[in-house]
């Protein structure tokens, strides 16, 4: 039986000193057409759509006009600014920054996180939100049981592990950051709190958070890369300030989950699903991206309705990479 | 076993076929490892190594007052099956341990470690296979997946070895050493920083005449740069991919 | 275990500061080696070396199995912060470089230790005692491990087909070390930006420097070794222009202890005769004899060196000593060598 | 810290004492100061038999110590053996004795040297039965170390080699009490 | 051995008239006793008392008396600081918690506690801010051997820094106990309790600023790197 000697794997054809020159260029030339698409201070589209790649020691711009922002750094023997990064060239006005690639999440003021508690302490939690430090959750920053406007008493600071222990997954907004980076956690909103009912997922380099809604299922998408998947819960809608009470009752702290249908997990397992094919093709995670991939989903069970190779419940492997091309191809069209 | 450099002075060629200048083939990968925050996968010729970065994530607080500066932790672990016969190295192999102090002063001297106070950066280093320039493989997959996490240093931190013929009437510097030659010859691994000159890490552990060091020292630093230029490569290539998808 | 005293911001400032202004605190030159005090003990091949506070002595002792091996250990008696029995950092790293420096680059030929190929050959082992830390240790303790390696003499042994004799002291003078050559290490500390060079920094110019270089060289002009473990990086041309300081630093060092040792055999000249009158002469009962050593062999000996019979009980004993250990005789010494052989990163050929 | 050296019977010994300092949680006394003893070899790293002559230093020096004055700390006293006689290799492995009285009246040098409060004094001395040591320990009869405080009273009685008669032992007594005490 | 042992046993009253010596020696004992039935006996270091009357050494070193204070102790200027209440001393900054700062007086010791409170003028809201490795001239406020040591840089009393505070620039040197104490002596004593001029006739010399910590440290701060270098030649003469 014949058989064939397949050859060693090439090594990846480099062609650096091309690259080399073409960044450069665009770094310097696309500087004024960058002004015009980039002035948000979180990146957009465009923005990583922006061919300036550089990488670490490469000098973006000897041109003083121009502020160093993140990402850079001015070497003592020189003006020009240096990338300490492999990542894409961001100005806003002045200031010229790198977003990297890819990076642990440093938290900021007003972001959605999704975190775990790692420690209680006296008077408030340390927080797990893949950051380099760990959050700080003070007990003062939480809806009390009973009402936002109760005063918070010592037997709160007792039992604190009531509210939130070990290992309990929140959602919370980053109130303050401290000089270190590390930074201080509120969950004073019904939005926030303790998470139940449903699924959580890790990826890395998200950039927005949402909150999503997808048939019967809740999508919190955590700026930290934090993802959790639940059954959807109809909040109060309009609630008076007078009846707080209820809706802060100590179930929000219960880490019981509720009756949850074959149905409902279907639907969560779908979303993961989505998401994980999203992950593992490099595609970008976000909230339309998410209800395209699930739309694109359930069309693709739709078409292949009582076919064999309809390949089950499982979201990966082929089916994975058409859902990402369907979704993809709704993104551009 | 002593081997034959002889020929070399002959034909000008080694044992592996290479010219005096020429590096080994170099194979690269990053984000090997989708949990870690960065990861690489390194090829010098027959050495293989992989990396894996953790962090800056609060480790042990240490009480001591110098926490302004987050620490770089980093464990290397040599596969059994790595080297010619199987070896079982312990943790308190001293060449092993030298090789963790030497990339931890290295990268803490190189990161900006001052952004993260109080934290703690780990290197993981799993050696596959080694054919020689072993530490210059480990300080080329560091800094790969140091890039990959996303973690702000000055500059890469390129390494590669070279080496200088034993016969002492030719001494002529060779590149980029394989596992053979390791043996026979002097030789020293040289860590640069970046484009510049300035040498990080410097390691000779062979003896050898003051006259050859230089030559073997400017071949490395050359050497270097064309290693700075590969893996540079690698990292362009990876960006475009990520920041093509990304759409 | 208490932490080393770090240092005040004050005292790295005003360390860094003169530094800047080309004054260092111990009114040396920048490229200036602290005085070298180094002296021997009575016995052969302890050599005491102090350094500024810093001083070592390294105290190589026969043992029968065949290793030459270095074993570096801190006591508590030099640092607080230095453990009993849990090695740190420092240590790991000082008895690697002296492994680099003295034992790869084979200062010491180890063929010359071998008595019978394959069969018996000596062991030499160095202990270096670190007893005080005020910085140089490396260099410190190269100086002491070599300084002790000229001065040690082993016994001298006699070989007749499978018996080996080991004269006693009092019998033969012992024989020196074959030592190819004299490594000494160097050490260059690099402060503000690399700008600042010092030769021999003191521990408080440890803490606060930026990089260092440990240089390692004969006076012949080889280089045995150079350690740059990463630190501030250094332009290569600076570095090359090290190998060149470092030279001339080990040829005076060199010098100095090439005097101490001459010094030391005029001493020795006289008291060792003293030492011939009035050495006492032990009779101990043979309980521990040893069946693998040939009476005639020291018998005939005996009679032809026609000295007394105490002495060639004491000859005798050196014998069964030196086969003590491959017949396992001292159980200690078999259990250490194999701990070496798996402790070590490389194996030693032994025997 | 200082580092007085003593030489005894051809054994010469250096030692360095630190304290008060910090003690770790696990030997942390709540009312009196643990006292750590290191004993260094001149060859080799450290035996069984160091351990053995730390554990009788360790309790000796906790009664002259007054370590009721430094709570919650512990005084390091390190004890390196610099060299040893000659005739050292041929005594048998085991016996510790003849290095004993030189470790002994180091330690007190050294504490006193490092101002550690002390109830009394101390002073050790070998005594050998026949005259010559060194014949003694050789198992030729048998060797005594005593060391007395202040007062002149025994604080520390080890004994080793052949069996030997009481008249013997309290003879060896009295000479080293008379040798210490003048 | 002996000349390590200079140890003084004697009872009160006392059975004979011991004469005059100047140390190491047994002083007379009249001078203790016989004068002053009133005053109470004070001891100082290096002593103890052993009811109902023994007073044993418990230091080696010369001992002195003074007949005025009915006062007894051992001189000896060696071993390690053990902070003493009221005591002057430098300390550098260890770590800081909530509402204090941990300053190590001698290393390898557990820090002492620095109330961030307790300088000049400190409130919630102005309170100096210290680095880790800072220098800080503090007076010991409280100390026992059953508890940790804490500090003080303002005299509880008149609010006022009296010196204390951080202490900026500069280099410290260690020096001997004794050394640091003869140092801290007012210049009425030199004479007779062994003072030092060493300072008074350095400043005829230099102009520089010198603080000196019970702790065995002292603080130099000169114009220039040259003049604080003069300190090392006065560590010389411990």
């Amino acid at each position: 039986m014949p058989f064939t000697i397949l050859p060693p794997a090439p090594a990846i054809p480099f062609n650096h000193p091309h690259h080399y020159a073409a960044s450069d260029n665009d770094s310097l030339s696309s500087a004024d057409e960058m002004d015009i698409d980039t002035t948000t201070a979180r990146p957009t589209k465009r923005a990583r759509l922006s061919r300036s790649l550089v990488t670490p020691g490469e000098t973006v711009t000897s041109d003083p006009q121009w502020m160093r922002g993140h990402g850079t750094y001015i070497p003592s023997d020189s003006t020009s600014i240096v990338s300490t990064v492999a990542g894409t060239v961001l100005k806003t006005n002045k200031l010229l920054s790198i977003t990297p690639l890819r990076a642990r999440y440093t938290p900021e003021i007003g972001d959605l996180v999704i975190g775990r508690i790692a420690e209680v302490q006296s008077r408030r939690w340390r927080v797990d939100i893949s950051a380099p430090l760990l959050g700080a959750l003070p007990l003062s920053a939480i809806n009390l049981p009973g009402g936002i406007l109760r005063k918070r008493t010592a037997v709160d600071e007792l039992n604190m592990r009531a509210f939130f222990s070990e290992g309990d997954l929140l959602v919370a907004e980053v109130q303050s950051v401290f000089a270190d980076g590390s930074a201080s956690l509120h969950t004073r909103s019904l939005k926030y709190g303790k998470l139940r009912n449903g699924y959580f997922m890790a990826v890395s380099g998200l950039q927005f958070g949402y909150r999503a809604r997808g048939g019967e299922v809740d999508v919190v998408l955590g700026v930290n890369g934090f993802i959790w998947i639940a059954r959807h819960v109809e909040q109060a809608k309009d609630v008076a300030v007078t009846r707080l009470e209820e809706s802060v009752s100590l179930s929000i702290y219960s880490s019981q989950n509720d009756e949850i249908g074959p149905q409902t997990r279907r639907e969560i397992a779908r979303v993961a699903g989505c998401i994980r094919a999203l992950v593992e093709a490099g595609a970008r995670v976000d909230e339309d991206m998410v209800v395209r991939a699930y739309e694109a989903s359930l069309e693709l069970d739709f078409e292949t309705e009582g076919r064999e190779d309809a390949g089950g419940e499982f979201l990966g492997g082929e089916k994975g990479k058409r859902i990402v091309e369907m979704a993809l191809g709704s993104a551009t069209s | 076993m002593p081997l034959d450099t002889s020929t070399y002075s002959l034909a000008l060629l080694r044992l592996d076929g290479r010219r005096w200048n020429e590096l080994r083939r170099i194979h690269a990968q990053i984000s090997t490892q989708a949990a870690a925050d960065g990861s690489s996968y390194l090829e010098m010729g027959n050495t293989k190594v992989i990396c894996t970065v953790t962090g800056p994530a609060e480790g042990r607080r240490t009480a001591q007052g110098a926490g302004q500066e987050c620490r770089v932790e980093v464990e290397i672990s040599v596969a059994g099956f790595s080297g010619v016969e199987r070896k079982r190295r312990g943790r308190a192999d001293k060449r092993t341990q030298e090789m963790q102090h030497t990339l931890t002063t290295a990268f803490s001297s190189i990161l900006f470690t001052h952004l993260y106070p109080h934290s703690t950066i780990i290197l993981t280093l799993h050696v596959l296979s080694q054919d020689g320039s072993l530490l210059a493989a480990c300080l080329n997959a560091a800094t790969l997946a140091l890039i990959d996490a996303g973690i702000p240093m000055s500059d890469y931190l390129c390494a590669c070895t070279a080496g200088s013929t034993a016969n002492e009437d030719t001494d002529e510097p060779l590149l980029d050493l394989n596992g053979l030659e390791e043996q026979e010859l002097p030789f020293l691994t040289a860590g640069v920083l970046g484009d510049s000159d300035k040498v990080a890490v410097l390691m000779l552990e062979t003896r050898v005449r003051v006259e050859r060091v230089e030559g073997m020292l400017a071949v490395a630093v050359d050497g270097c740069k064309r290693v700075r230029g590969i893996l540079d490569a690698v990292v362009r290539a990876h960006g475009r991919r990520m920041v093509e998808e990304g759409v | 275990m208490p932490r080393e005293a770090e240092l005040s911001l004050n005292e790295r400032e005003f360390i860094l500061q003169a530094l800047r202004e080309n004054v260092r605190l111990d009114g040396r030159a920048f490229d200036d080696i602290r005085e070298l005090q180094l002296s021997f003990g009575d016995e052969y091949g302890v050599a005491d070396v102090r350094l500024g506070k810093t001083s070592h002595n390294p105290f190589p002792d026969r043992k029968f199995d065949g290793i030459f091996t270095i074993s570096t250990e801190f006591s508590p008696m030099a640092s607080p912060a230095f453990e009993v029995g849990r090695p740190t950092e420092a240590e790991t790293l000082l008895s690697r470089l002296l492994e680099k420096a003295i034992r790869r680059s084979s200062a010491l030929d180890t063929e010359g230790l071998c008595i019978i190929a394959g069969l018996k050959c000596f062991a030499l082992r160095a202990d270096v005692h670190v007893l005080d830390h005020d910085g140089g240790l490396v260099d410190a303790a190269c100086i002491a491990l070599v300084a002790a390696l000229r001065h040690f003499r082993r016994p001298d042994v006699r070989v007749e087909g499978e018996n080996v004799t080991v004269y006693s002291v009092r019998e033969r003078e012992p024989v020196p070390l074959s030592l190819l050559h004299h490594p000494l290490c160097v050490t260059f500390s690099y402060f503000n930006g690399g700008e600042v060079v010092l030769v021999d920094a003191n521990l408080v110019e440890e803490q606060v420097r930026e990089a260092e270089v440990v240089v390692t060289m004969n006076r012949h002009g080889e280089v045995c070794q150079v350690a740059k473990y990463g630190g501030l990086p250094i332009d290569a041309l600076a570095l090359l222009n090290c190998t060149n300081v470092a030279l001339a630093k080990v040829q005076m060092l060199d010098k100095v202890i090439q005097q101490r040792l001459e010094e030391d055999a005029k001493r020795r000249d006289k008291g060792g005769l003293m030492a011939e009158l009035n050495g006492d002469t032990l009779h101990k009962d043979d309980d521990r004899l040893d069946r693998t050593t040939d009476w005639l062999a020291w018998v005939s000996e005996w009679i032809e060196k026609a000295i007394g019979l105490t002495v060639g009980v004491v000859a005798q004993r050196y014998a069964v000593r030196c086969m003590g250990v491959s017949e396992g005789g001292t159980g200690r010494g078999k259990a250490r060598a194999r701990a070496l052989e798996e402790g070590e990163g490389e194996t030693v050929r032994a025997m | 810290m200082p580092a007085p050296t003593h030489s005894q019977n051809g054994y010469t010994v250096i030692g360095a004492v630190n304290g008060p300092i910090e003690v770790q949680r696990r030997d942390e006394i709540p009312d009196e100061a643990a006292i750590e003893v290191n004993v260094r070899p001149a060859t080799g790293i450290g035996s069984p038999k160091e351990r053995h002559i730390e554990h009788i230093l360790t309790a000796l020096l906790r009664n002259i110590i007054l370590t009721h004055d430094y709570p919650r700390t512990l005084i390091q006293l390190t004890l390196q053996i610099l060299s040893v006689p000659a005739t050292h290799s041929t005594l048998p492995s085991s016996s510790s004795l003849p290095i004993l009285p030189a470790l002994i009246n180091t330690a007190y040098a050294t504490l006193l040297a490092g101002s550690i409060r002390l109830s009394t004094t101390l002073t050790a001395v070998l005594v050998a039965v026949p005259k010559s040591e060194l014949e003694a320990v050789a198992q030729k009869g048998s060797s005594h170390v005593f060391a007395f405080d202040g007062r002149g009273e025994a604080v520390l009685v080890h004994s080793e080699g052949k069996k030997f008669e009481i008249e013997e032992w309290e003879q060896a007594c009295e000479a080293a009490r008379g040798c210490v005490l003048g | 051995m002996e000349e390590f042992a200079i140890y003084t046993r004697f009872s009160a009253p006392p059975p004979c008239q011991a004469p005059r010596s100047s140390s190491p020696a047994t002083p007379s004992p009249s001078l203790l006793f016989s004068s002053h039935t009133t005053k109470p006996l004070t001891l100082g270091p290096g002593l103890r008392h052993i009811p109902p009357s023994t007073i044993t050494a418990a230091l080696s070193g010369p001992l002195h008396t003074d007949p005025r204070k009915n006062a007894l102790w051992i001189e000896n200027n060696g071993g390690r600081y053990i902070p003493v209440q009221g005591d002057l001393v430098i300390c550098s900054m260890h770590h800081s918690s909530v509402d204090a700062y941990h300053c190590s007086i001698t290393p390898y010791t557990a820090p002492a506690t620095l109330p961030q409170l307790a300088f000049e003028g400190a409130s919630k809201k102005t309170r100096p801010v210290l680095a880790p490795g800072a220098l800080v001239y503090a007076r010991v406020s409280v100390a026992g051997k059953h508890m940790e040591p804490e500090l003080e840089c303002v005299h509880p009393g008149t609010g006022k820094a009296e010196g204390l505070g951080p202490l900026k620039g500069g280099m410290v040197w260690d020096v001997s106990l004794g050394m640091a104490r003869r140092l801290l002596l007012p210049a009425s004593k030199m004479r007779e309790q062994g003072g030092l001029v060493l300072l008074e006739l350095l400043a005829e010399k230099v102009r520089f600023e010198i603080a000196v910590g019970r702790n065995g440290r002292v603080w130099v701060d000169g114009g220039c790197e040259g003049d604080a270098g003069g300190g090392e030649g006065g560590r010389g003469d411990g």
